[in-house]
């Protein structure tokens, strides 16, 4: 029994099968990578395990609980944590407080109304989140207006803030997507050391082949809405259905 | 039922005017990506060129008649137009019996060029801009405008007549075989409403089957792509600006003999308009259309006196129900596209 | 540090404490002979628009400058807060306190049936459900709600009021709205040469309210409350994603906002007893957004500074009319006089709306960040000479 | 050093402290001394002017100025005394108030309650004024006199037409000269009985507002009083602009006469609605079908065109009445004439109730010996004068309004020039118009001289 089981899962728009009977369990503490060519329904699936979409068929469990028909946010609360395809983080304000928010939300729930005490003032909050910075190591950027960061410093930060709350599983949509080699290398090397270092299930949707193979321990092929096979990287690498899957398209 | 197709009349009429100025809210919307809070003004400017144009025509020279006495008991003096003088007395009173529908040629360039000069000169430093920004921009533009009309034309409201052949009704009720007298609707609302059809129409028109409007739709789409095409896109939308501004004026134009205008008509009209083409849905021309319509009829019926009497003060909110109940039913309006506006 | 403020917060309060209590006398800097006396400001009125429009711009600002959320709409609580305050010195007693509190709590409870709605909707669309809530409150309020509005005429207090807990009142005139027997229109006055300074007793009330409301606003700001409402305009999405939920965080800004309105309008009842419908107009919404925008969206005293200015201008300016332009200009050679009185006078007196609209254009075309920007600016032309160049990056909300 | 005083209301007035040292703090002792709210001190008076400035009133506004800046010259002694020859009280002569030379402080009222009083109290504490007129609707001007009755200061009410501003809303230290809503029903409805007939049934369409309700109520009561039948009366919004969809269903309701107790732009946007719809041509119930519009002005009459052709209506006063009405309305030529010659054209009837008030406040002064309100709302209750181009006029004590004669005017079928737009139809006595002072309720109170 995985952390995350879907059973059965389709979605359609309008004359579209974006989904159709997908099954997938991702076992705890693995890097399970889904790997599909464009169209494939890697970003339907993706928002249907937090809560953006609701499938017309099928169930989908996080430990044992349903998530379906709950919003983003309790989905977080379930211990799901999603890095986007861009980086979502809060531009207008500084890393630090980037870096506490989340802390916050995982101490508060999902709505407290604090309007008197001084954000900055939260000591336990604050070290909690200095420490994260520290391993994401941006310590040396704590009051820089988020915004004006490079992309792969906004992809750290939103790793860690994602990180910062703990999260049982972390959800990354093409977490490489746009960025320059050696950024794309950091950001490999750092999850890798987030896979080793804590202990943590990371489901990455990706289309980079480089990526996947250096990360995952377990990956899914989807294609044209369905699941082609799932196997381990090395039983993935000279599959015949893979191939016929990316015709065209080899691993680059 | 007469009286219903009554309202119906009336509000399809009152409807027009609305979609005419929502097409061009949302024409300056959907091209240039701008909220135009002085298109109100757009709509009260080309009033006051129908205004403008019935003065200019009936310029004139004084002349003393020492057989009449004026109120101060001094002879009096009586305007004679130079028109008389250049085109006979009898031809120079066609024209300015006919000022309305002439004065269509006149604001046509006019509110072009006041159109394009916005835009050049004010809306395209604001396209990056928020829109709040923009709003505010438009907003303290509206108002030196009509601050301006103000100062030259006074805040009275200028009566401006239909030309004679159009003053009086027709029997609708007759016409379409009902009882004579029951629904009889006046000539130039007729008009005014044939006007607003056409005009919209060949906006359409214009869009769908030249180049350029192709191009502009193109535009509205996607503005990247088409300027990879190495078309000059911003020349195109200052020319769309200005045709919107033209069409708010024509609007205008033709409102004159049903309200006499004055300065603030513009504001009158700039929150329904609002309304309207958020109803429709924000940048979405056929939608501006249909919500312009469908509001007006709304309104025309829930001024009804049976309506009235049984909902007190129905017809003061009608409008703003509607687009409540609109908006929280159909987040987007009536014919909205999605993820326009929304942050 | 003060009251729990950082230093920086703190000294702000303290500057803006210290000229609220001293604005009788700096907004009198002309002597009342001097023909320059018409743009002083330092009366009662105009001083205590200033607090009051002060409150109804910084808890607009709360909502708009915080979650960028543009109500349309914001006058509808003003308006409500309003009648209700009226409502309390009919019924109650003539004592402003109970009006104020009511006036707060009501407009809190309007705002909270309009946010839920509202709410719903983000973006233009938010804007014109609060437009619509507002337009129709206002359309209403002056028609068929005339018997609890008092109408196009507003509602005023009147001699046969029952006022319940005052006793009959004898005197035959309407009592004035009042704090413990100290009326509003009470004033200390000092004369000091040419100059002539009013402390009075309604502007200081306001001034207090005006100081707490900001007080409180400073909390909110740097409170995690105000860092989420920050975070929500800057990316709700992740938000959402954070596990935080985003509408209660708004519908709680958009009541506190509203109650701040309501405050202003039961200030305003308190310092001059009558509410009219026109102020729950939209036009009456788009002035504090005005307001908020001239003097600074986000920041903590831009909002009081543009309120200030608009009330300045629609209160001084619309009263200079031309005989005053020849009394100004009387000096001139006859032609140059006229000349120069015939082109000021389009911008001043009944003109001032035209003078406004250009200030608007002016200040959103070349200083987006409103009068807190000019500011900005001013001070850094100065910093620069001498200071070496700091390089802190300031990315706290500017004052 | 500094000594302090703590005054009764906020006091406040310019020259107080004229010749006082810089260094020496000096108190503030005019009202004490006086024992009223801005006691002129100095050798001049302060009069506050607060006319619609901006907003759909703003040309009326105008006129009001006008006329009040005429006045001043005519109480300083400048022009040509305009109706001070034919005022039959003689008090004043020319050298401004009680000796005081008369000056001016202008505002905007921006035709809402809100703004109007803002700028009266700017007027009454910084400026200084002793007395405050003006408006150009009721809701401004009920909001305003209640301003001035808490100030102690007096209120001469501009143009305002509803029953409350004397009725409901009437208050010790506020003044009215303009007639009311009961007049108009009482003076036009005999004309109109006259005229159309007595079995008339009527279509109302009315205004939603107060005065709207006013004037909607007196029309009614007195046509119906005469065998008028009331078929249906619509509100409409005071914001609608496009009065088609209320027009429209006149025709086949029933009805054969049209009231419009509409004002300003709304009258002018729904007589034009009303003729475009064919009323005026139309035939019912076997007659001619009519509009009746109750309150007539001549600048909304210029704003309607020549859709106002023979309607009728009421009006305080016009500028041809002397000529055509004979000599009881005398004053109305001497005041057209001073106007006529400094402007340009002929004053409006806002502007002649406008110019009055400030001739009968100032007279009032003068008479009573003081500028303390009490003393003005005494000199000024039960007050009897003529000469005012209205006849003979009396100021009521029991709510402060005037009782004078009602005109009843329709609009010319050819006017001869921009001014000459109403045609006088008939003059309803005072004494036809004549009220009890008791049915609309309210409650006068007592004077208020502030201090």
């Amino acid at each position: 029994m995985g952390i995350l089981e879907v059973q059965n899962v389709g979605k359609r728009f309008g004359g579209l099968q974006a989904l159709q009977d997908v099954n997938l369990s991702v076992k705890e503490n693995t890097i399970h990578a889904i790997i599909g060519p464009n169209g494939a329904g890697k970003s339907t699936l993706l928002n249907c395990l937090v809560g953006k979409l609701i499938p017309d068929t099928g169930t989908v469990q996080f430990d044992g609980n349903s998530v379906l028909g709950r919003s983003p946010y309790e989905i977080n609360q379930m211990g799901i944590s999603r890095v986007f395809q861009t980086p979502e983080i809060f531009g207008d304000l500084t890393v630090m407080e980037n870096m506490m928010i989340p802390i916050f939300a995982k101490r508060d729930g999902s709505f407290a109304l604090d309007a008197i005490s001084d954000f900055m003032k939260h000591k336990d909050i604050l070290e909690a989140a200095e420490k994260v910075l520290e391993e994401m190591n941006m310590s040396n950027k704590r009051s820089m207006q988020a915004s004006s960061m490079s992309r792969g410093d906004k992809r750290r930060l939103e790793i860690g803030m994602c990180l910062s709350q703990e999260p049982r599983l972390l959800l990354l949509d093409e977490p490489t997507a746009g960025m320059a080699r050696a950024d794309t290398n950091n950001t490999i090397d750092l999850l890798k050391q987030i896979g080793d270092e804590r202990d943590i299930t990371i489901a990455i949707i990706e289309h980079d082949m480089h990526v996947v193979f250096s990360l995952a321990n377990r990956i899914t092929v989807l294609a044209q809405g369905t699941p082609l096979v799932e196997d381990v990287p090395d039983k993935i690498k000279g599959h015949p259905k893979v191939k016929e899957a990316y015709l065209g398209e080899t691993a680059h | 039922m007469d009286q219903i197709i009554l309202q119906i009349l009336n509000g399809l009429d009152k409807g027009s005017a609305y979609a005419l100025i929502a097409l061009g809210l949302t024409l300056i919307f959907g091209t240039l990506g701008v909220v135009n809070f002085a298109h109100g003004a757009l709509f009260m400017l080309g009033a006051f060129c129908a205004i403008t144009f019935s003065r200019i025509l009936s310029l004139s020279k004084v002349v003393v008649d020492e057989t009449q006495k004026d109120f101060l008991g001094n002879p009096l003096k009586v305007d004679v137009p130079y028109i008389y003088d250049w085109f006979g007395e009898s031809a120079g009173q066609v024209l300015i019996n006919w000022s309305v529908p002439l004065a269509i040629l006149f604001a046509i360039p006019v509110m072009i060029i006041i159109g394009v000069v916005m835009e050049r000169g004010l809306i395209k430093h604001f396209y990056k801009r928020p829109h709040a920004d923009q709003i505010l921009v438009t907003f303290g533009l509206a108002i030196v405008l009509q601050e301006i009309i103000k100062y030259y034309f006074g805040a009275n409201q200028i009566p401006n007549p239909a030309p004679e052949a159009f003053i009086g009704s027709f029997d609708f009720g007759a016409a379409i075989g009902l009882k004579a007298g029951t629904i009889i609707y006046p000539y130039w609302r007729i008009v005014y409403f044939c006007f607003a059809m056409l005009l919209i129409g060949s906006v359409f028109a214009f869009l769908q089957f030249t180049t350029f409007g192709m191009v502009v739709r193109a535009g509205m789409a996607d503005r990247e792509t088409v300027e990879l095409l190495g078309i000059n896109i911003d020349k195109r939308f200052t020319i769309m600006f200005g045709v919107a501004a033209a069409v708010a004026g024509l609007a205008g134009v033709m409102y004159t003999p049903i309200n006499p205008p004055n300065y603030h008509m513009g504001m009158d009209f700039l929150v329904i308009s609002f309304v309207v083409v958020v109803v429709g849905g924000m940048g979405s021309l056929p939608g501006a259309v249909a919500a312009g319509l469908l509001l007006g009829i709304l309104e025309s019926f829930a001024s009804m006196r049976q309506v009235i009497e049984a909902l007190p003060g129905i017809n003061q909110v009608v409008i703003y129900l509607a687009a409540i109940v609109i908006l929280l039913t159909r987040p987007r309006g009536l014919m909205g596209r999605k993820g326009v506006m929304e942050e | 540090m003060m009251l729990g403020l950082n230093r920086k917060d703190a000294s702000l309060l303290l500057i803006v404490a210290i000229l609220v209590a001293l604005a009788p006398i700096f907004l009198n800097p002309f002597p009342e002979q001097s023909g320059l006396a018409q743009f002083n400001a330092g009366y009662p009125d105009l001083m205590q628009r200033f607090v009051i429009f002060g409150i109804f711009a910084i808890g607009f600002n709360i909502l708009f400058g915080l979650t960028g959320y543009l109500s349309f709409g914001h006058a509808a609580f003003l308006g409500a807060g309003s009648y209700a305050g009226v409502w309390m010195l009919k019924l109650l007693t003539i004592n402003v306190i109970p009006a104020i509190i009511i006036s707060t709590a009501v407009a809190g409870i309007f705002a909270l049936i309009i946010g839920f709605i509202s709410l719903r909707r983000s973006g233009i669309y938010f804007s014109i459900l609060t437009l619509a809530f507002a337009q129709m409150s206002f359309a209403l309020a002056a028609s068929v709600l005339t018997p609890i509005t008092g109408g196009e005429t507003g509602l005023q207090t009147a001699l046969d009021d029952p006022r319940i807990l005052d006793g009959t009142n004898t005197t035959g005139n309407i009592p004035a709205p009042s704090i413990f027997g100290l009326q509003m229109g009470d004033s200390f006055q000092i004369s000091v040469g040419g100059w002539l300074w009013t402390f009075n007793v309604g502007y200081y009330l306001s001034a207090i309210v005006m100081l707490s409301a900001f007080y409180l606003a400073i909390r909110i700001f740097r409170s995690p409350f105000g860092i989420m409402l920050r975070a929500i305009k800057s990316n709700q999405q992740r938000l959402n994603y954070t596990g935080l939920n985003t509408k209660p965080y708004m519908l709680a800004c958009f009541v506190i906002s509203g109650m701040y309105a309501g405050l202003a309008g039961g200030l305003m009842v308190s310092m001059d007893p009558l509410a009219g419908a026109e102020r729950m107009q939209w036009t009456a919404s788009g002035e504090v957004v005005l307001m908020t925008i001239l003097g600074g969206v986000g920041t903590l005293i831009g909002p009081v500074l543009g309120a200030g200015l608009i009330k300045y201008f629609e209160n001084i300016f619309s009263k200079i009319n031309d005989n005053l332009l020849h009394k100004w200009f009387a000096f001139m050679p006859d032609g140059v006089e006229d000349f120069i009185v015939s082109i000021i006078y389009p911008f001043v007196g009944k003109g001032w709306h035209l003078t406004l609209g250009l200030i608007f254009m002016a200040v959103i075309i070349f200083l987006p960040g409103g009068l807190v920007e000019l500011g900005q600016k001013v001070a850094s032309i100065f910093k620069k000479k001498g200071s070496t160049p700091s390089n802190n990056p300031n990315t706290e909300p500017a004052e | 050093m500094t000594k302090t005083k703590l005054t009764r209301r906020s006091v406040m007035q310019t020259g107080a402290v004229a010749g006082a040292g810089l260094a020496v703090p000096t108190i503030l002792t005019a009202g004490s001394h006086s024992g009223f709210a801005n006691a002129p001190t100095g050798s001049s008076v302060t009069l506050g002017f607060n006319v619609p400035q901006s907003g759909p009133y703003a040309d009326e506004g105008a006129d009001e100025l006008r006329a009040y800046k005429l006045a001043v010259e005519h109480l300083n002694g400048e022009g040509d005394g305009g109706m001070l020859q034919t005022f039959s009280s003689k008090a004043l002569d020319g050298t401004g108030i009680l000796g005081k030379k008369v000056e001016y402080v202008t505002g905007d009222t921006q035709t809402k309650p809100d703004a109007a009083r803002a700028s009266a109290r700017s007027m009454i504490e910084k400026d200084g004024a002793i007395m405050i007129t003006g408006g150009s609707s009721s809701g401004v001007a009920v909001a305003v006199q209640a301003l001035c009755q808490e100030a102690g200061i007096i209120f001469m009410a501009g143009l305002t037409h509803s029953n409350d501003t004397t009725g409901k809303d009437k208050k010790a230290n506020g003044f009215r000269h303009f007639f009311n809503s009961y007049m108009t029903g009482a003076a036009l409805a005999p004309v109109l009985a006259d005229r159309y007939g007595s079995d008339r049934k009527a279509y109302h369409l009315t205004a939603d507002y107060n005065w709207g309700y006013t004037t909607e109520e007196a029309v009614r009561n007195s046509t119906e009083a005469l065998g008028w039948e009331t078929v249906a009366a619509v509100k409409t919004p005071l914001s609608q602009t496009d009065f088609s969809s209320y027009v429209a269903p006149v025709l086949n309701s029933g009805a054969d006469v049209l009231v419009l107790n509409h004002y300003g732009g709304n009258m002018v946007n729904s007589l034009t609605s009303a003729v475009e719809f064919g009323l005026r041509a139309a035939q019912a119930n076997g007659k001619n079908f009519e509009i009746v519009v109750p309150l007539y002005s001549r600048l909304m009459a210029k704003g309607a065109g020549k859709n106002v052709a023979g309607i009728f209506g009421t009006t305080g006063w016009h500028w041809s009445l002397e000529n055509t009405a004979g000599s009881r309305y005398a004053g109305t030529n001497a005041f057209v004439k001073s106007f006529g010659e400094k402007y340009g054209f002929p004053p409006s009837q806002a502007a002649h109730t406008c110019y009055c008030q400030t001739l009968l406040y100032a007279d009032a002064v003068q008479r009573g010996g003081s500028f303390n309100p009490c003393s003005v709302v005494e000199a000024l209750e039960g007050f009897e004068f003529d000469g005012m181009g209205n006849g003979p006029t009396l100021y009521r004590a029991e709510d402060h309004q005037c009782i004078k004669d009602v005109l009843v005017v329709r609009g010319k079928e050819n006017p001869a020039n921009d001014f000459d737009l109403l045609e006088l139809v008939d003059v309803t006595p005072a004494e036809a118009v004549t009220f009890d002072p008791a049915i609309f309720g309210g409650e006068l109170g007592s004077c208020n001289p502030g201090a």
